[in-house]
Formats: structure tokens, C-alpha cells, sequence
């Protein structure tokens, strides 16, 4: 089936191709926001068996409604379970989550966020919320995909600070030297997928509709061409996307 | 058995001193607004304030300027922005911060709570660590050699948490979103809570499940319904998004921020008044409106 | 969503192999007697079996000399008196025992749910140590410099417990006095559980707070009302103590024990059959005696 | 008020001179047997603000009914709070629960209680129960009361395994490197008080009707006469008796 992505926002957009990315996987940390929304879209379409897990201690909710808070009364209500902060963060500690999403004010090539500080830490030009859950995911999630909208603003060569580790060849040795999973493996943003390898990101395949240009415009990486075809999207994510009310 | 209800002026004056460091409690859900409001309306100087992911009740006590310090994971308005109080205070510097990560919060909550000085933990190894937590420690396993970070202990002086129920002896029931509220609250020397309604004790004999700290733990409660408010109690009313989002203007400037606060905070001098502020059909609304698990009584 | 309900037979054959560790949950309350009797049933050998305090399934498990190893805080028939297949298969030398307390021992499920190697303690530092602790070793706080304990992390290949709820995707609901139950279970890589009683998801997401292990950590869910007796099931039954008591001196004597072993568990080969060792006069008894909380519903 | 004490069964008398001496504390470690109904007797006369808290989790009970497990239907019926016993020893770690109560096969001259082995530990006459939470309520409790029938086969000069630390002069000298609270300070029998000291215990007081002679009848320990006049019970509390079903 042709799909015309354009017709969708970019947001949906990074849902849509995030879904995708979840199938086989039966635990999910999510955050608010895309994360969320890619998280539902996924269970309503192609992968009905992931357990959506906020840090605030709610499992298995599937909040269609807008929600603000991590603890938000759309993500309580319909909940399977309601347990406390720690105990998530334990699950996420033993390994016992597999797949996480994150997004961040910025990202660099190796894929570490921000989302402390624009500019010096301790004479910032914007001061943002700090780390939340992102640092310890980033850590300890054995698999982490990052969702960014198509913002050259928001990619950099070397975030300002790194909130929330990445991954690559020197970071993936210290990762290994201290037991944890191996970092951010994907990023997807709102018209391409792209993989993490020892040199930092790869260019992995371009949504359909957009063209090579596009989805590297203003990117500062040095970007070679897609390593693979134009992503596919399984029509049900689609039509999932419906319930959703963004 | 001693009947610790009170007021809430009473509570907040028999109970915290200036420089305390003062637990936070509401994890997006049953955030003490009206009970930690009353640290304003008391002008009790030179707080530590902590939590893990905090919302727009730091910013008030923040621009209120009890604050010396704060202890945090996450500080801001969740979806909609930034804490535009504490930015200021932290490039103006007349803010200390410690900031940390929601996990290592509750770790270090979840240590003192536990009654060691460390918990060893994977995170806190990589990545940027702000120069004031660059002192962080590390600590070998003994039985595998794999390197922990060691979190420190946090153990606030005093806990303020709002909960839905509690009988007049301080048995304290809560249900829905805990978040580290609970965790926070074991973690702490003294704690006070401000519910939604005082039940009798035969009424949480029938429920010992949604008891989360037990009487002898708690200073004082005081029944205060629609405390919560802005944020939400499960089973009795919901979350104001909107007080949220308009939050944001309001704070972005200090003159706005100012009326705010000598509305919100200062002349609202009991909870009758707090909630004629909200309003009746805002009451209404919310109390329809999607608030998580019901009531089962 | 995937439907986890089995049978008995299929989710111990399936899940449970020779040689494993096994967590065993139910304190007082909830003890998984009719899932864990399916190991004697299949012979499944070797097997490493752990909690805090055990009572007289543990006994049961021993005789049946299917248990190579026990790992522990406390084995007896509380307040009754020993466990006489324990203290007559330590003597013998047919069981290896390792031997904490009952705290280290949480402290160790604790320790692995948290996904940390080990985590420090007060306890343990004085007294005389079983020689097979005796290697414990201890830590220094990189802060305050004291000496710690450090408990290593237990973490079971499988837990077994009994709960009064689930949904058919594993969903657990747990009400009344938990122990270490739950602990032991998130400790656990994998979790098998026996329910009074598999109730719908709707029934679930009107009370999530009761949920305490969520449907993605649970391998198998069966049916198997009655299957906690002698213990007891909050809202459900009773404790069947004169059970106990007379367990005591059957247990002193090996023939006396092995027919109760051929009555109890070698020949009960479904749950109808256990029903009925029980007795309609006992299932009366115990349903109306006092069994800590009803349920709700 | 003249007590005839010889009309109440040993237990009975321990209960009562143990209740008589939780005036004052708010939260009590019970475990099962005499300790339990000390405490329910305390409550019931002389210290209605006494909280007992029992491993398995369950708080506030007031267990009137003979209860043979910590996690008996009877502990949980009428608790106030029911939570899991890690949040119990938590509590008991971090020095948030006043006062414990112990009992044991064996106790010697420094308090150090047995519930492990008679014999040696390798190649015992009698394996016991082990500590079950016996040794971490010893370490941890900052005031520790050791309830023992007078039966002189229990009473040695060394204990056989010490499961449960004790006190006095060397003991205490480790426990305070550790931080650890002073141990085991009063020992109660069916017929006196003892105190500990550096040397070990002490004879405190004999309850009235007893004699010094019955008092120290078979105890290994060489006695001096009671430091203070007989024990004096409130009687709220042998009233409060006859509420509880032994």
C-alpha cells in the first residue's frame, strides 16, 4: 500500500515509524508525548502484547487522551497495575524492561541527549528540567530508541550536556566495562530511521515521500547514503493512528 | 491512642524549621499544594526542598523565596514546560541545586528509608555529571568486582504529602499514582499529611492494603479536601490541565507571578477560600471528570 | 494478549528443570502447597529451594528428596515445633543448607529485584555465622566509612506462588499478608502462579492497585482453588491449624510421613481430588472462620 | 494491691512483668508466642499507644486469639496496615520501630540468644528453626527485651550458636565500632527481672511471691541479691488478662 506520509504531522509521523520498531517486545518504558503515542500505537496495531510501563508506577495502561503528567489520571485509569517509582526503576535496573524510548532537547552524533542545559551548566543559556527518568533509561534500557523531530537545531556534533549517555565505539567500551546495555540503537526522526554504529549514527532508510536531502537537511553529521530501502509501514499502524487523539 | 488532627497553620508551625529540608510528596498525582503553600504563608526561610520529578509547587515555593536549596531529578510544568521560577533563581544563583536523576532520588530516599548510608547502583557512571553530584562515589561489589555507583542516603528532616484518607490517629490510606511519594515520606524524620477525608479507624481495619505508612510515623493530619489541587486525587476529582498550561504565562512573568501567589497562596488563608478560588463550576468539572480508580466505598 | 492459564502438570514440566533454584512464596499466608506438591508429583530433582521463614511445605519438599539444597531464614512449624524432615535430612547429610535470617534473606531477593549485585546491611556483623556464610564479606561506606554487610544478590531461576486473583494474560492480584511473596517473585526470573480463582481484565483495572506482579514477568496462571490449604487465602479460607499441629507428629515418624505424602500429594492428582482429602465439614469450617480480609467484590 | 502471682501460669507471669516494661514506646517488634501477648497486654492496659508490628508485614493488630504463625489470619484480621516485611525490617534497620521482644532455646550470660542448633553446628544433637528474624531484630532494635521461661536446661553459661548477638562489656564495644544499637538490655523470667552490665546480667527485682532462691534456682551465673525492691504491677494489667485467650 502507497502511504502519503505527508498528510500526516511530524509527530505522527515519528509515531508511526516508531511503532514499527516495537514489534517483538513485550515491555516498553515510556515517557509523555511521542514516546506515549508511539507506545499505543504499537499495542493497537502491530504488537498487542507490549506493556506499556510509566515511571510513575503505572503498568498496562493505553491513555488515547491527551495526558500531561507521567502520573496523569489518563495514565492511571485503565491500568493493569499501580505500583510505586522504585519498583519500575528496579525492573529497569534487573533488565527486566525491554525497550525504551526517549526524547531530548538535543542529540549529538553518538546519540547522548540533552535536556539539562543550553549553554555552560553552571552559567546556561536556557536552563531546562534536568534528566527525569532519561539518564538512568539511557543507562540501563537494553534497548533504546530516540524519537526526534526533524529540528536541525536540536542535532548537534556534541551536546552541550550529556544528560543521558549515548553509545558508539568509545562509549560502548565503557559500557561494556561497567555491565550495561550498549545505548541508543536507533533514531528515528520525522523522515528517517537512523542506526547506531562505532562511528556514531548510519543513515538507515528514508520514509517514503521524502528524499535523501530532506531527511538530512541541516543534520551535522557527515550522512552517507541509506544503507537500506524506504521504510514500510504494516497499514494497521495506520489505521490505529485514528484512535489516538492527539 | 492519641488524635493527632490539627490545623494546618498548627502542623506547618510545630513541626518545620527554617532550614529544614522538606520532602515534597505527589508524583503528578496528590501533589500538597494547600499543606506546602502554608511554608509561604509562614515565610519559614532557608528550605531544602526535595523530590524526584517535581512540578509547579517548586516554582511557587521557589519564587516565594523560602528556598535555599533544591534537591530534584526533574523540575518543571510536565508536556507543557519549563519551571520558569527555578530558571531564573539558577542563573540569578540565589538557588543552591543538587540535581540528581529521578531513579538516584528515589534510590537515595530508598536508602535512608532502609537505614544504610549507600545503596550501590548502575547508573551515575557515564555521561555528564553536574559539577555539584561530580563527587559521586563509586563502590566495588565484593563478590563479583563490578564497579556501582554509591548513592548516598537522603533522609529529609520532615515529609508534607497529601493522601485521600486517614483516620484521626494518622493511619494513612492512598491509592492510585504513588510515584516516590510513599518512599519519601518512610524516608523522613516526621511527616505530616493533609487528606481529602478523615475515616474512622473501624473504616481502615476494613482496608489494611491501602494503609501506606502506619500512626506511628505521622505528626499530625489535617483533613483538607481539594488540597491537591491543581494536580489531582484518584476517586475524588481530577487534574486541572488547564491551570497547568496558563501556569506557564503566569510564571514567565515575575509581576504575573506576584498576583498569582498573593491570590493562590497568601490570601487564601483557609481551604473554604482555596476552593472559592477554583470555583464551583471548575469543582464541578473536575469532580466528573476521568480521576483514575474511584472510591470502591 | 496471550493466554497464560495451564495446568498444573504443563506449567511445572514446561518451566521447571532439574537442578534449578526455586523461590517459594506464601508466608503464614498464600503458601503455594498444591503447585509445589506437582514437583514431588514429577520428581523433579535437585532442586535448590529458598525463602525467608518456610514452614511445612518445605518439610514436605525434604522428604520427598527432591531437594538438594535450601537456602533460608527460618524452617519450622511455627509456634508447633520443628521441621523433623529437615532436621533428620541435615543430620544425614542428604541436604546442603546455606543459612541466613530472615531479613538477609529478603534483603537478598531485594538485592536481585533492584538489579544490583548485593546491597549493604547492619546485620550480620556480630554473632556466630553458619560456616556456610561464613564468607560473607563486608563493605565500607565511601561516605561515612562504616562497615557494612554486603548481602549478595538471590536470584531464583523460578518462583511458585499462590495468589487469591488473576486475569488469564497474568495479571496478579494479592490482598492480605505478603512476607516476602512478592519480592521473591520480581526476584525471580521466571514466575508460575496458582489462583482461587481467574477473574476478567475489566475486574483488574477496576482495582490496579491489588495487581502486585504485572501479565509480561508471568510465565503460567492455573486455577487451583483451595490450593494454599493448610495455609490460608485472605477473603477466601482460613488456616487449617489443627492441620499443623497434627502434621507435627506425623512428620516424627518417616512411615507415618510417607502415607501422608501418598494421601496428600502422590495420589491427589488434581485439585478435586485435594478438595476432597480436605473434607466438606473442614471446607465449611474454614470458609466461615476468621481469614483476615474479604474480598471486596 | 497484693498480687498472688503463683495463680498465673509462668507465660502468663513473663507477660506480665514484660508489659510493665513497654510504657513509653509507640511501636513494638513482636514475633509470635509470649512476646505477641505481652505486647497485646500492654496495649490492653498500660500503653494503648503501642503499635505491634509483626515480620509478616501486618501492623496494628490487636491478635486476642492463640495465633501460631506471624502471618496467622488473626495477625492480619483487625491490622491496621498490612505491608510486606521488607518495609518491616526497613523500618527496624533505619531505627524506626522503639522496642523488640525475643525469646530463644538458649540464652547465656551476655544475652546471646539460640534457636539454631543444641550441639555442634556441623553434627548437631537438635537442628532448630534458625534464626528466622531473630538475629536481625538483636543487631537492629535500639531496645531489646529477652523474654525466658525459668527452665535452667535454657540458661548456660555460653550458648551453643549465638544467633542473636548479645551484649555486655566486649559485645558492646563491636557494636558501637558498628553503630549498632547496645543489644539485649532486660531479661525477663517468670519470676525476676534481670539488667544487663558490663559483666552480664544482673538480678534486677523478683516478682512478689518468689523468692530469691526460686529466682536464681539453676542459673549458671554466679548472683548477687536484686538491685531493687520486688516488681510492682499496675494492675490495669492483670485485669487485661482475662481478654486474652492463651
Amino acid at each position: 500500500m502507497k502511504i502519503d506520509y505527508t498528510e500526516y504531522s511530524p509527530n505522527q509521523r515519528i509515531a508511526i515509524i516508531a511503532a514499527s520498531e516495537l514489534v517483538g517486545y513485550k515491555s516498553c518504558f515510556v515517557g509523555i508525548g511521542i514516546p506515549s503515542d508511539a507506545a499505543c500505537l504499537a499495542k493497537l496495531s502491530v504488537e498487542p502484547e507490549l506493556n506499556l510501563i510509566y515511571e510513575s508506577g503505572a503498568i498496562g495502561a493505553l491513555p488515547l487522551s491527551k495526558s500531561y503528567s507521567t502520573g496523569s489520571p489518563s495514565i492511571a485509569h485503565g491500568a493493569d497495575m499501580i505500583t510505586d517509582s522504585l519498583s519500575v526503576f528496579s525492573d529497569l535496573q534487573a533488565g527486566r524492561i525491554d525497550v525504551g524510548l526517549l526524547s531530548a532537547a538535543q542529540i549529538d552524533k553518538f546519540g547522548n541527549l540533552n535536556s539539562t542545559v543550553i549553554g555552560d551548566y553552571d552559567e546556561p543559556k536556557i536552563r531546562m528540567v534536568g534528566s527525569g527518568g532519561a539518564h538512568d533509561i539511557a543507562c540501563l534500557i537494553p534497548n533504546l530508541i530516540v524519537l526526534m523531530p526533524h529540528d536541525p537545531r536540536r542535532f548537534v556534533d556534541t551536546v552541550d550536556f550529556a544528560t543521558s549517555p549515548g553509545s558508539g565505539r568509545d562509549i560502548k567500551k565503557i559500557r561494556d566495562q561497567l555491565n550495561l546495555p550498549e545505548g541508543p540503537s536507533i533514531l528515528i526522526t520525522d523522515k528517517a530511521k537512523f542506526i547506531m554504529s562505532d562511528e556514531g549514527w548510519l543513515l538507515h532508510s528514508i520514509l517514503d515521500s521524502f528524499t535523501f536531502a530532506q531527511a538530512t537537511e541541516g543534520l551535522p553529521w557527515s550522512l552517507k547514503p541509506p544503507i537500506s530501502g524506504p521504510i514500510e509501514t504494516d497499514p494497521a499502524i495506520i489505521s490505529a493512528l485514528a484512535q489516538i487523539n492527539y | 491512642m492519641i488524635d493527632k488532627t490539627s490545623t494546618v497553620q498548627d502542623a506547618i508551625k510545630n513541626n518545620v524549621n527554617a532550614g529544614d529540608n522538606i520532602f515534597i510528596g505527589g508524583f503528578g498525582h496528590l501533589i500538597p499544594f494547600y499543606l506546602s503553600h502554608e511554608l509561604i504563608r509562614q515565610k519559614i526561610l532557608d528550605l531544602t526542598i526535595c523530590r524526584s520529578g517535581a512540578d509547579i509547587l517548586f516554582d511557587q515555593l521557589i519564587a516565594s523565596e523560602i528556598v535555599k536549596k533544591v534537591i530534584f531529578g526533574y523540575v518543571g510544568n510536565p508536556t507543557v514546560g519549563l519551571s520558569h521560577s527555578f530558571s531564573r533563581a539558577y542563573k540569578k544563583k540565589s538557588i543552591e541545586i543538587e540535581e540528581w536523576t529521578n531513579q538516584s532520588i528515589i534510590m537515595r530516599l530508598h536508602a535512608a528509608r532502609m537505614g544504610v548510608s549507600f545503596i550501590p547502583s548502575k547508573i551515575l557512571q557515564i555521561g555528564d555529571k553536574p559539577s555539584n553530584i561530580s563527587h559521586l562515589k563509586q563502590v566495588t561489589c565484593p563478590y563479583t568486582d563490578h564497579k556501582f555507583s554509591a548513592i548516598p542516603a537522603l533522609k529529609p528532616d520532615i515529609a508534607l504529602i497529601h493522601a485521600q484518607c486517614a483516620d484521626k490517629y494518622g493511619n494513612i490510606q492512598m491509592w492510585g499514582i504513588d510515584g516516590d511519594t510513599v518512599e519519601g515520606a518512610l524516608a523522613s524524620d516526621k511527616i505530616i499529611v493533609s487528606v481529602e477525608k478523615i475515616i474512622s479507624n473501624s473504616k481502615i481495619k476494613e482496608a489494611p492494603e491501602k494503609t501506606v505508612i502506619p500512626s506511628h510515623r505521622v505528626s499530625n493530619i489535617i483533613e483538607l479536601p481539594w488540597g491537591a489541587y491543581p494536580s489531582y486525587v484518584s476517586g475524588f476529582y481530577s487534574r486541572d490541565d488547564d491551570h497547568y498550561i496558563e501556569y506557564d504565562t503566569t510564571s514567565r512573568d515575575e509581576d504575573k507571578l506576584s498576583s498569582y501567589l498573593k491570590n493562590w497562596v497568601h490570601d487564601a488563608r483557609n481551604i473554604q477560600e482555596y476552593k472559592k478560588l477554583i470555583g464551583s463550576t471548575k469543582i464541578k468539572e473536575l469532580e466528573e471528570g476521568l480521576c483514575g480508580v474511584k472510591n470502591e466505598d
